[in-house]
Order: C-alpha cells, then structure tokens, then sequence
C-alpha cells in the first residue's frame, strides 16, 4: 500500500472500486452517473450544504442526532416524524454496529427479525442491505436534508451505497474509526479505506455535486480539546487531498464555556491556516458541538439540562449543528417520541437565544485558546516532522509513538497513556500527557490547574476523580 | 479443578461481539484492581471463545462480560455451555451494561439472563463498589 | 385614613390589629410574641433571608414557584416532595383565591370539598382557614424555607397568620394588587393595608426576626421595563418606611437579555440611590427574575425552553431567585411531579452555569441602561412632585393621572393608556406611551425602535401585532 | 322580544367570580370589536347578576363569559336559569379560560359546562377568529 498524502488516480479508484461494490449484492445498483444525477434533481431544502450554509448566514444552530430503524418502512415513519414533530431542519440515518463491521449477513438476520417482530431490534438503519433503491424511498419521504452517522473501519460500502441513494453528507473519518469503532483493524488498513472514500466525494464534487464530510478525530470523554483537534487537522488535509470541498468539524465539549469556544475559534483559524500552507484553497467549512459523551443523566430532569447546555455551547461557540443526544439517551436507543421531543426543546431553545449577543468572558476564552493553541501546534508539527511533511506517515508513526493518543481506546494496539481530568472550574486538563510533545510551558499550566483543584478538594486527583468526571454530567453536576 | 485462592480473584473482563464501548468495563477494572483483584482485561470485541480461553488460561474466579450495543441477547445465550464444556463448571458469569433495545423492565431482563446460566446482572449506573461487594461475596 | 408615608406608631398599628385578627375565627391564635420566639427557633436553613444570603454569596439562583394545595397533609405531601423529588431550596406557598378576596367562608367550603373528592379543589392554600397550628404542621415537616405568594387588596390577616405560622417572606406589593387583584378596590384601601402589613414586618424585625418582603410593581405582559420598575421604586420606600428590612425585587422579563439584565442593573443602582435620598440606609436586598407572564407554552417540548430561557436570565441577571413557572403552566395547576420535575431542571440548569462568566454584549446593556434609567428617573420624579416629595401621596395621583399606569389592569379607575410592544430584537418598547411624563428623546427612541420592526415586517404595529407577543412564548420564539 | 340585526351584535363581555385574569377577554374584545360586534366590557370580577343587568340593558345578542381562575364548576351554573327569568330566551352563551382543576379530558368538560346551558365551550389558546365563525354562524 502506497500510504502517501496523494490524491488517488481515477484509475486506481475504479479499481478498488469493483471490489468493493462485490461486497454484498446491492452493489451493483450503484451506478455514478445515476446517482450525480440524481443528486442534481434534489432540490436544495433536501442537500446538506446548502442547508448548513443557510444555518451560517442566519447565526442558528440546527438540532442533529442519530436515528436509525431496521426497515425502510420503519425509517421513514421516524424520520417524518421528527420532521413532523421534532421541527428537524436536518436528519440523520445511524447505521447498525453489523453493518459498521460489514458483517452484512447478521444486519439481514436483524432485518427479518424485525419484520417478524415489528419491532427494530437492530441498533441502526442497515443501509448497505436495504441499498441504493431503499434509501431513495427514504429521501424521497422526507423535506429535509439526511446525513449519515457511523464509525466504521471499513465503510466504504457503506459510502458507496450511502451516497448513491440520496446522502448529502457523512462521516468517514479515520482515527475515530480506528481508535474507537474496532480492535483489531491496522491503521494503515482504516486510512486506505478512508482515501478511498474521500476520494470517492471528490469524484462527487469534481461531477458538481456537493457533500459534506465530518470529522471529529477523536470520541472526548476525558480528553483535552488539543487532542481531537490535532487529530482533526491531521484528517482535513488527508481529506482535502482526496478532493472534498466540505467539511463539518465536530467538537466534543466539556461545558466549561471559555474552554469550549476557545476550541471552537482556534480549530477554525488553524483550519484555515493549515489549508492555505498545503494549498487547498477552496474548502468550506461548518461546525457542530455535542457535549462530550460521558455518562448522560438517565432521569429527564437532568437530561433536558444536558440538551440546554449543549444547545447554548453550540450557540455560544458559532455552530451551525447542535448535535444533542435525546433526553432517553442513558435509557437505551431512543423512541421517535424521544427524539422529536428533545428536537422541538431545542429548537425553541435556540429561537429565543439566536438573536442575542451573549458571550464568554473574552479573557477567559482568550487564556484557553493561547493554551490550546499552542498545544496543538506542538502536537500536529511533530507528527508532520514524524512524516518528512506528509500527513499521512507522519499520523501512522505519531499514532504508534502516542503522539496523537487517546485514553479510551478500543484498538490494543494503541498506546494508551494520556489521561484528562477536569480542573476545579470544569475544564479539562492533562492529568497525564504520555507522549504528547509539549513544552515545559504547557505541562506546567496543567500541573497548576490540577493542583488548584486538588488544593480545593484536598486531596490528590487520581483515577478515582475521573470516575467522578465522567459520571458528573449524569448527575447534573459540571465538576463535583 | 484444585484452585486456590489467587486464582479466584483473578477475573477476566472484556466486552463481548461487535461492541466497541470501552468507557465502562476500564472504570470496572481500575476499581477492581484497587479492590485488590487481578484483572485480564480481554478489552472490546471479545468473542464467547475468547473468554472461554482465557478464563482457562488464567483459572480465573469469574468472567465479567460487558455489553453496551444492545445486542446482548444475540451475543451471550452459549457462553455458560461453552464453559461447561471446557471443564469451567464453578465459574461465576457477571454481565452489565444496556442489555436489550427498548424498555423492557429490569426485572424480566433479568430473569432472561440468568436463565442463559449468568450469577448476576447489571444495570447502567452500577456502582463498581456494589460488583466488588458482590463478587467478594460470591467467591468467598 | 392618613395616607402619608410616615410610620404607624405601635398604637395605631395595635388598634388596628384588633379588627384585622377578629376577621375570621383563626385570628385569635396569633399571638406576636410566640411568634418570635418560634421564628428565633427556626434553624437558618428554614429562613428566607440567610438562604437567600446563601444564593447571593455562591452566584447561585435558586427556583421558586407557586405550590398551593387545599388542606394541610396535601401541602406537606406536595411541599417535601418538591423538595426531596425536585431538590427546592426555597418553598412556597400559594394562596387560593378565595382567601385573597377574604371570602374565608368559601375558602372553607373548597376545603370540605376537597377533604370529601379526596384531590384539592382549590386554587391554592387557604392559609387562613388552616391558621397558625395549620402552618406549623407544616413548616415542621420541610427542610427549606416558606414564601407567601398571593395577590390581595386586604394581605392584613393573611400575613399575621401566615408570618406567625412560620412563613419568613412574603409578597405584599400594593400596586400590584391595586391594578391585578381587585376590580372594585381603592387604591388608597390597598395602600392602607399594606401599610399595615408592612409595619407588621417591620414589628417582627425590630424583635429581631429578619422577613423577606418583595415587590414587583406590576404584572408586566405587554410593559416595557421602567414602568414596573418605576412602580417598585416608589413601594420600597413605603416599605423601608414601615421597618421592612429585606426586600426581594422581582422582575418580569421579555427575554431580550440586554434590556433584562439593564432593568435587573439599574433597579439595584436606583433602589440604593432612592434609599440613600431618604435614609434607609441598612435594606438589604435580593432580585427574583421570571419570564412575563404571557400565554405559556402547552406543549412540554417548548415549556422546557421556557424553563432554560428563565435560569438563563436569572443567571444573566445576578438573581437568587429564579422564579419559573412549571412546564404544565399552560395545562393547568401544576401536578407535584409537574413541579418536582420542572425544578430539578432548573437546578441541573444552574449546576451547569453557575461557576461560568457568561455575559451579554456590555455595548448593548448600556444602551438599554441609560434608556430606563432615564424613563423611571422620569416616572418617579414626577411621583415626587405630585406628592410634594411624599411618595404615598405622589403615587396616588400618579395611578389617576397614568403617570404610572398599566396596559391590562384589572380595577376599571385605572387608565390603561399604556402599551407595549416588541421591537425587533424582542426587546419591549412603548407602542402607547398614554400620560408617562417621557422627554422627547425617550419618545424618539421608542418611535424608532417600532419603526425598524414596522419596516422588518413591512407593517404598522398594531393591537394585532401586541396578541402575537403575547403568544409568542407559547409558539417557541421570542418575537414573530 | 324584538331584536334587530344591530342589537344581536351586541355582545357583553365579562370575566366571572372573583377571577382577576383580564389578558385573554381584552383580546378577544379587541378582535371582536374590529370584526364588527359591539362590545359592551364588563372587565373581571363581574358576578352572574351583572352579567344578565347589561345583557337586558343592551338587548345583547350574546355573553361572553371568560374564567381562569379554576373555579368555573361553582361560578357557572344557573347563569342560563336567570337569562331566562330575565326573558333572555334566545341569548347565546360563551365559555372559555381555564375552565377547571386537574387533568380532564376536553370532552368531558365540553359536555359538563353543555349540560349548564353553554352554547360554545373554548378551551385555553382558543383563536380569536373561531370564536368570530362561530358567534357568526349561531346569530344568523
Ligand atoms: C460513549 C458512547 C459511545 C462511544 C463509545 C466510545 C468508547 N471508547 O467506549 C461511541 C461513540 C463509539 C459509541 C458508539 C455506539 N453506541 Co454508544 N454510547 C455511548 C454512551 C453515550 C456512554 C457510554 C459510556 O461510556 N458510559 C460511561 C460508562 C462509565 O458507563 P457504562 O459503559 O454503562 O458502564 C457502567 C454500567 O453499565 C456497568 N457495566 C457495564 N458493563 C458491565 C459489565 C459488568 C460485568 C458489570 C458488573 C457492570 C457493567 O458498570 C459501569 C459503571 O457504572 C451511551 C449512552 C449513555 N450511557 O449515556 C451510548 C450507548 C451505550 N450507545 C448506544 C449505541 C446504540 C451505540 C452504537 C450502536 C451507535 C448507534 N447505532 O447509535 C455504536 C456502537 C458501535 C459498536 N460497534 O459497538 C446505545 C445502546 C442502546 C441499547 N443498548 O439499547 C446507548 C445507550 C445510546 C443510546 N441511547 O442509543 N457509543
Ligand atoms: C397572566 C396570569 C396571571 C396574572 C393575570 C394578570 C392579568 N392582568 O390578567 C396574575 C399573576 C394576576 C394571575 C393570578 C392568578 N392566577 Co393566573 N395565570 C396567568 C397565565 C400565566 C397567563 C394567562 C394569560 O394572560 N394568557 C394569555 C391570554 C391571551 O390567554 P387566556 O386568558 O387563556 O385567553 C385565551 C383562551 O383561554 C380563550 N378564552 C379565555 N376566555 C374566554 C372567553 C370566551 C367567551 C372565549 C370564547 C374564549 C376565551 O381565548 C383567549 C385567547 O386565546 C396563566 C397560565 C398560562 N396560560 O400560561 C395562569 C393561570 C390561568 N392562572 C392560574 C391561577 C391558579 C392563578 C391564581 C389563582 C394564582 C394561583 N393560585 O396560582 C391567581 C388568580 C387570582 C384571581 N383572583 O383570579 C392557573 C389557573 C388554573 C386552572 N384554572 O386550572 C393558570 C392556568 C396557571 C397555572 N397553571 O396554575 N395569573
């Protein structure tokens, strides 16, 4: 495998292209031509950009999240519900955790399953089994526009498919999939499949039609912001290389306003900057915010607390989604009353503070992003230098070397070794920053922060204490 | 089987099929150790073979199977005959998470699982000092 | 009947009193100096002032709400749920509404009723009826401090009882139950038996018990700020005059936050200057924030949003008490759950904010500042020149001239010249301006903020445009 | 009684009891009065007596009786009987505010406050223009 940042041949593209649509059998309804026609009947109310500029034009954030039935007919009835109900400007297909792991024999045993129970008893809409003929039922049932929702170390069926039946936007992003979404898949192997599907909306937009690609680098319960960021900006330029045009960076927050804005402003600014010193000049780029996924209150009090505060940092830090998760979300997969429920509180929520200045104190926020910054510039120069200026080795050595690490993963392989804690205001901080590349500066801003909450609590902060972070938010509280 | 008293303690853990939530089961472990406990920690996308092998290797006390997809009904019925096969016939089987899509009540839920041969089930929000109890209790 | 503001001398307040505890058969259990003694034996945490000392020390604000049922075991069964279920820090009682038009024999009636259906058919709390050992059952059985909240021409025995049960804060507001409460009652009735009711207070503090009374003004759907504003000012100083000690001011807000948190700082800066001018020199005050009360929401989805949007301005506002209304309000009386639920929403709300510098644009502030600063100086001199620097005798006329005047009164000898109306931005400005003594530059402001909405929506304003602000609320935006 | 068009576009409003809610009954006078009617506004805290007093005086075509505070079951009934003692045969009675305590169902209350004589019951959020239709169509 030529594992270099360089955009795929056309050639090469189409032939990886055969083996992957042989995959399962409704690979061969998708035909390219087709389907960037169809693209261009779609008027644009139904296409992800387009709705997501609008969103930046008018200051809003829209309300996404997951939803995803086993059956066409089931889908349809959740997705035009919310849109019914749930006053949803932007909709999502969630995909099941079979067919995220392409075993697509077990997500048509759970297809049939639920046709005999009438119920879903998978945890996601199988798009690949329902293909490219049952997705278009789908789009065509609804008034907005449908992105796609996976983690996938392998998902280029899954895109091929997606996209062909009528998906204006998706989620491939690489080390998201590789730290959390499997065990035992290679880097190397989750970047190629990655390309190949970058390259795949490159084909889309060199054909005129747009679609929004998302990235989020890493999932950030109890990880500082410099590290999903730097894997995010590691990712971008793999992802503009590949030709895509539209990017929706996710950031998971952690509630301390200053901190969150403060990643908002400098993931955008280093965004830009970034793109202009490899020369990709014409990407657009959006925002989303979600709290960061920790344990989430299992009481509805607390749980509509959680999509007030998310709605306000996604206002707050200028994003144009709001991605909450349903005030059912620590009692299992949510109900399409759920969803549409949380949907109308946070748009109301967002009709009444869209036209107001409100803001973090500018001090704060602007501490934060010195910090952050400075963080990220350490982490995202080493892995260029790790990689001789190509972003690609240079993310496979620093993600072996612990350069770009996270303390949750799935992947064994991976090391391990940072660990977040919250300070005595909320923020997060490196209680250990394993290998990350850090100037004595930094690690001795975090000590001091972890010192001042230790100093409050009076005693050390150890693994116990992250426990506690992680559970804070299920109980309503920011920091305990 | 002759086993002694640290072999009871040591405990495999992991999360069982396609499931990739991790958060839980490393918290477990942390807590469990402290609790002075030996883990093997068999991490996510663990399959009933792989628990089963382990718990032989080790000659672990019990086996404490994580489950967070919703897909737990599909993925345990088997793991205590597995078990049995393999000449683990006092092996306690500890399962938690979010065990099934929908909201059945704890109760039938668990009532279906220990009838797969499980000792004890858990809900979301266990307290790890609740399994430590627990487990104490039982490998006494 | 006297009416200047001077403080009734202990005679003249006990003469009256005989005639104010022979109303109904209750009266004869109040005994003033048990009282005291049983306020001195109150813990702190089941008293007002030090609890809301408490909020006012942790930039905390603490939610309180209308709870009323019709006999004793209902109240404790509804005031220690609401306290265990929604972890209340601050308790109130509601009165119903019989009781606040003194028809204790109704009250009575509702209270054999509701003993024999077994559910409450009242509206409220018939403090009276159940006397001072009615109360006591229950400020035994709670852990936080009671409020009284009612609305009524003749508070006098409402508050011996309630006071010497145990209640330690009240809400006599003699404006506001002139021009809410009554349709048939003189203003100079209303202000004489407040009088009495705040001299009572001032009674108890000078033994040594601190009581929290409040004061709103008026009821401020369709009213821009300085009005209500102006109306608290000239009350406090009727109120300092009797002994009152501690106030609690409450605003109703439109949700424009900066023109919230401007009436929320220019009320606290004018209140010490008007003390200062006229002595008070050792009130200690507190301020209560809630949404105006227009047309709420009847859908939970949108109530919810209410609920954020008031914690939100409360926090903004620096206030300790954040008055919501549940997220029933537009079903009806509130069930316990209705309640518990609502505030524990609240509270998980405030977790997430409290300890988090989050502000309104200060640009904006100023300029809502220096407009009602300007509008009340107006207001309130003119109050002064009419009673020839006596504010009793000035707020008399002022009320017949309109110079303090309200748009939705209930007693028909008032004005109502008086509209307001959104701009915008949802700020509320002046549609109608009647016989507020305003300078042309107010006037001018006011004008031209109506005419940048008329232009937006390319209409005049007009009483139909009033009926969709006032409905705003309840559709989930602030302003259409 | 002889009753022109004129005086059959009368109508007497009014919020009943000791009820103070005065918001929903200006409004709807407001829209009533641009939609043509004459309005004779009684404001709050009007008791049955009064209510049929003015509606004799202006040979009304309807009362329009408003009530929030909850207490509607015991302030309404035997307003019909007296308009009928007063020879008001024919005149049309409205209902609408919150017209009780608890959770009811709608019908049960429409067909309860039916029962007292009410021609129309509106629940709270009623619009304005139904309520315009409706007295329309009834005074034909
Ligand atoms: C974080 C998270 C993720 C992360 C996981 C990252 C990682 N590195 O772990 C990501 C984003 C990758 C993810 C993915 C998915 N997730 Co997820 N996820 C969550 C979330 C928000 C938090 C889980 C968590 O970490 N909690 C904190 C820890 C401390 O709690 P815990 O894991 O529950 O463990 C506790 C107890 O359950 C118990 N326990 C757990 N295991 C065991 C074992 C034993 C032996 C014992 C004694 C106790 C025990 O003790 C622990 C301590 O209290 C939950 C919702 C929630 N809880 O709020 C959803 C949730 C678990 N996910 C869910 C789903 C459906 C998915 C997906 C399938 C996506 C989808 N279709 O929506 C994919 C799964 C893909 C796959 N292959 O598995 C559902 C499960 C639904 C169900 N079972 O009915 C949930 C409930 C969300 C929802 N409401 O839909 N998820
Ligand atoms: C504002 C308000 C007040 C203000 C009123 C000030 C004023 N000048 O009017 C104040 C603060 C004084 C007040 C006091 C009380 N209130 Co109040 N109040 C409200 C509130 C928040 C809004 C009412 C309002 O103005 N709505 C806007 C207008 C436009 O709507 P509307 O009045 O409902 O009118 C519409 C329809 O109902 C209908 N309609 C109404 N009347 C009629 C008549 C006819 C003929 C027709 C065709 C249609 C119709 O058409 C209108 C347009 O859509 C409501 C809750 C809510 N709705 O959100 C509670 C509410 C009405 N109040 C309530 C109560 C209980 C009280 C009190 C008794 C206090 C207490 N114990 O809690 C006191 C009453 C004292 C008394 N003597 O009456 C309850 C009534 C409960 C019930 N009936 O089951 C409510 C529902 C709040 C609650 N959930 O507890 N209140």
């Amino acid at each position: 495998m030529d594992l270099r940042n360089r955009k795929l041949s056309e050639d090469e593209f189409f032939t990886e292209r055969q083996e992957v649509l042989a995959q399962w059998k409704t690979g061969k309804e998708v035909d390219l031509d087709e389907a960037i026609a169809f693209h261009k009947s779609l008027p644009p109310h139904k296409v992800c950009v387009p709705v997501l500029r609008q969103a930046k034009a008018q200051g809003e954030s829209y309300a996404i999240t997951g939803m995803g039935k086993a059956t066409v007919e089931e889908q349809i009835e959740l997705l035009t519900y919310i849109e019914k109900e749930g006053l949803a400007n932007y909709l999502g297909t969630t995909v099941d955790s079979f067919s995220r792991q392409n075993h697509y024999q077990e997500a048509e045993k759970g297809i049939a399953e639920s046709m005999k129970k009438g119920r879903s008893t998978l945890n996601g809409f199988p798009i690949v089994n329902h293909g490219v003929t049952g997705f278009r039922r789908v789009i065509e049932a609804v008034q907005s526009p449908i992105s796609m929702r996976y983690g996938a170390a392998d998902p280029r069926l899954i895109d091929e498919i997606g996209y062909a039946g009528g998906h204006t936007a998706g989620a491939e992003d690489a080390l998201m999939d590789f730290w959390h979404h499997h065990s035992k898949v290679a880097l190397e192997t989750v970047i190629a499949t990655h390309r190949y599907v970058h390259r795949l909306i490159g084909y889309y937009e060199e054909h005129g039609v747009p679609l929004c690609a998302s990235c989020q680098g890493l999932y950030g319960a109890g990880v500082p912001p410099s590290l999903p960021m730097a894997a995010i900006l590691v990712q971008i330029l793999m992802m503009a290389e590949q030709g895509v045009k539209h990017i929706r960076y996710h950031i998971a927050t952690h509630g301390h306003l200053p901190q969150d804005v403060a990643t908002a402003d400098v993931l955008r600014k280093l965004a830009r900057e970034y793109y202009a010193r490899f020369g990709y000049h014409d990407i657009e780029d959006f925002l989303s915010v979600s709290f960061s996924l920790v344990q989430y209150p299992l009481e509805p009090g607390s749980a509509f607390a959680v999509v007030f505060m998310n709605t306000l940092m996604a206002h707050l830090c200028g994003a144009q989604a709001n991605d909450i998760r349903t005030v059912a979300e620590a009692k299992g997969i949510p109900t399409k009353e759920d969803t549409a429920y949380t949907f109308r509180t946070a748009k109301f929520m967002e009709n009444l503070l869209k036209t107001q200045k409100i803001s973090v104190d500018p001090h704060d926020v602007e501490a934060e992003s010195r910090m952050v910054e400075q963080e990220v510039r350490c982490i995202v120069d080493k892995v260029l230098e790790f990689g001789d200026g190509d972003v690609v080795v240079g993310t496979i050595r620093a993600v072996q070397a612990g350069v770009l690490d996270n303390p949750f993963a799935t992947n064994p392989t991976s090391p391990c070794k940072v660990m977040g804690i919250k300070d005595k205001g909320g923020a997060i901080r490196y209680l250990n920053h394993g290998n990350l590349p850090f100037t004595n500066d930094i690690l001795t801003f975090h000590k001091e922060k972890i010192e001042e909450r230790e100093k409050k609590q009076g005693k050390k902060l150890d693994y116990d204490t992250l426990v506690s972070d992680l559970l804070a938010v299920s109980r309503g509280v920011l920091v305990e | 089987m002759n086993r002694d008293k640290t072999s009871k303690r040591t405990l495999v853990t992991g999360v069982i099929g396609e499931d990739v939530h991790i958060v839980g089961i490393r918290i477990l472990e942390y807590a469990l150790g402290e609790a002075g406990f030996k883990i093997v920690s068999l991490g996510s996308q663990v399959s009933q073979k792989e628990f089963v092998e382990a718990a032989i290797e080790v000659n672990a006390g019990a086996i404490l199977v994580s489950s967070l997809s919703g897909h737990a009904e599909t993925l345990v019925p088997g793991l205590r005959d597995r078990c049995i096969e393999a000449g683990l016939n006092d092996i306690l089987l500890y399962l938690g998470g979010y065990l099934q899509i929908g909201e059945t009540p704890w109760e039938e839920t668990e009532k279906k699982f220990k009838a797969w041969g499980f000792n004890r089930i858990y809900p979301p929000g266990t307290s790890p000092g609740k399994v430590i109890t627990d487990l104490k209790e039982d490998l006494m």
